[in-house]
């Protein structure tokens, strides 16, 4: 099964991502594949590459950039959103990408399910 | 055959307008995704029906209003506009009070529409 | 102490759980979705008025203005954000979110 | 169509709200904060109780073990990450906040 | 003399743990705060008490667990720790289900110790 | 009278920064002094100069930065916050700096009122 994800909350104020994150995970390991990780609202602040976690604490840009690498899931933030919350290309992890409203509607159309994980 | 790759599409306008960005963010979605010819439809519910009010002047807070986008709606094909009828009941509000013509639903109709969606969004 | 409140009434229980803590004559401000609270003829109108009869009770005109809320509670008092910084010059303040 | 909710009944209307728009026989899940809902002896365990009557019940475990939740209102059904995975394979998504 | 610039300082803790990071992030300023010998007191209302409960094990979600740290405040000399009664009840808990002692008040109390405050912040 | 704030929402998404905004405009006008904006959870996102929101709406970094040049109010992000959610001295706007709590602590000491805008 073919799965979009659509994340409207920022890391680490809100469970959102992480939740997000360990669908995912779980998604792929029972063999479907995540398409797309779009991110809106507060949402796109999930992958700035600027991101310094304490040591003991997970580093939530880092793992969505790990998350793409691995099993070619696309992390892709919304660009207006990104503007207003000053999200630029000069701050994006590896594996993420800034575009439109248009790339969300695709993913929803050629999925078989889209799932929102928010607050 | 055309008709396999038209989806239903609902939004959910839930949050009260100017307070978070909730509902502003929502209705640029809800307009880009207007271009793409899918089934969209659009639901209000809880303080979501308050972005409808008519008379909101937001000149005093520094925020650029928007309740005057929902009326292009149309303009852009989507007609399909519903409101909870127990939402609007609560607060005390009536059709008169909104900036556009909306069909107001009960639960069980909208819960019914929900059944039908491909694809469900809240904001 | 001035306690705030910017959550609408509807959505979260900020406005029933303040009002437990208040104590007689100490003012209460209603800001950003809050004002909701003071729209007349809704569902939390009795508790408002319960409220109006021990505190005085205000609201940020400009979020008002912003929602399009005209009818409003009868004894609200209605200030902008000079109104609101006098109401901080008088007191302490506990703002609820 | 499978409705999931991340909020306590507690702090926000989302759990009555859900409920009114809920089909019979789709399937609830609650995750993140929404676990609260199904802590036995609870505020809301009445209205729970109504919902089982009708809705198949889940609860995220991962979120239930976080919060130190143990004890559980009958009838309902915990499940991990995968099972949550599971429960989308069969149908769409209403997600709730 | 000295006692001037002493404040009385009040930390409302109101979010259950782990959904959001407001009480997490409000107990790294509270053990930042105790360092500075104010009058600090800490009140937990509504899911603020859920933060106390006995038995949480986070490894499944990823998220560090801090429920251990509330036992911790004795030691940075923060003693004034309330519950409310009401917020208690209604979620079926008593002092025997929390992580640490604390002081169970009613609404009124609580709000007389706030109305003596300086500084009241929300978490 | 002197008058702290703490900013605890990220601009934008919530109208906890532009209530902030207004209160402190209005106390500077009543001829108080707004000795500083401390910026907590989300609210250390108030200060990115990346921000790039439409032409027609409100730049709420450059606002905040605006105030501190004008009226010499300080704009401070926490720095355990402001690592959580990517805010380093290479995205901060002129007129905002990165602290540690302690510094809130003398706020609240030094100030006749601290107030709260968050969500």
């Amino acid at each position: 099964m073919k799965i979009g994800i659509l994340l409207k909350e920022g890391p680490y104020n809100h469970q959102a991502s992480d939740t997000a994150f360990k669908f995912a995970e779980a998604a792929i390991k029972k063999g479907h594949t995540v398409d797309a990780v779009f991110l809106y609202n507060d949402g796109v602040t999930n992958v700035t590459k600027l991101m310094d976690p304490p040591q003991d604490d997970r580093n939530i840009a880092g793992r969505w950039s790990e998350l793409s690498k691995k099993h070619g899931v696309e992390i892709l933030a919304c660009i207006a959103a990104s503007k207003r919350r000053g999200i630029s290309d000069d701050v994006l992890i590896e594996g993420s990408a800034i575009t439109g409203l248009g790339t969300l509607t695709d993913i929803a159309i050629r999925n078989d399910r889209l799932i929102t994980f928010g607050d | 055959m055309e008709n396999e790759n038209i989806k239903k599409i609902m939004h959910v306008l839930r949050h009260a307008p100017h307070g978070t960005i909730y509902t502003y963010e929502g209705l640029e979605m809800i307009l880009i995704m207007a271009a793409y010819e899918q089934d969209l439809s659009v639901v209000f519910i809880g303080d979501g029906v308050y972005a409808l009010k008519k008379g909101q002047d937001t000149s005093g807070i520094g925020i650029k209003g928007f309740s005057k986008t929902f009326m292009a709606l149309d303009g852009y094909d989507v007609e399909k506009l519903y409101v909870d009828r127990v939402s609007l009941e609560e607060r005390g509000l009536t059709e008169e009070d909104l900036v556009v013509t909306v069909e107001v639903l009960d639960a069980e109709e909208t819960g019914r529409l929900m059944k039908e969606q491909d694809v469900i969004i809240h904001h | 102490m001035l306690h705030t409140i910017n959550k609408s009434p509807f959505e979260k229980n900020t406005f029933e759980t303040c009002i437990r803590f208040l104590m007689p004559g100490d003012p209460l401000l209603f800001i950003e979705d809050g004002v909701y609270a003071v729209q007349s003829g809704n569902k939390f109108s009795p508790a408002l008025e319960g409220v109006l009869k021990t505190n005085p009770v205000f609201a940020l005109r400009p979020d008002l203005d912003a929602r399009g809320i005209t009818a409003i509670a009868d004894g609200v008092e209605c200030v902008d954000y000079e109104g609101f910084v006098a109401l901080v010059e008088e007191h302490q303040v506990n703002s609820w979110f």
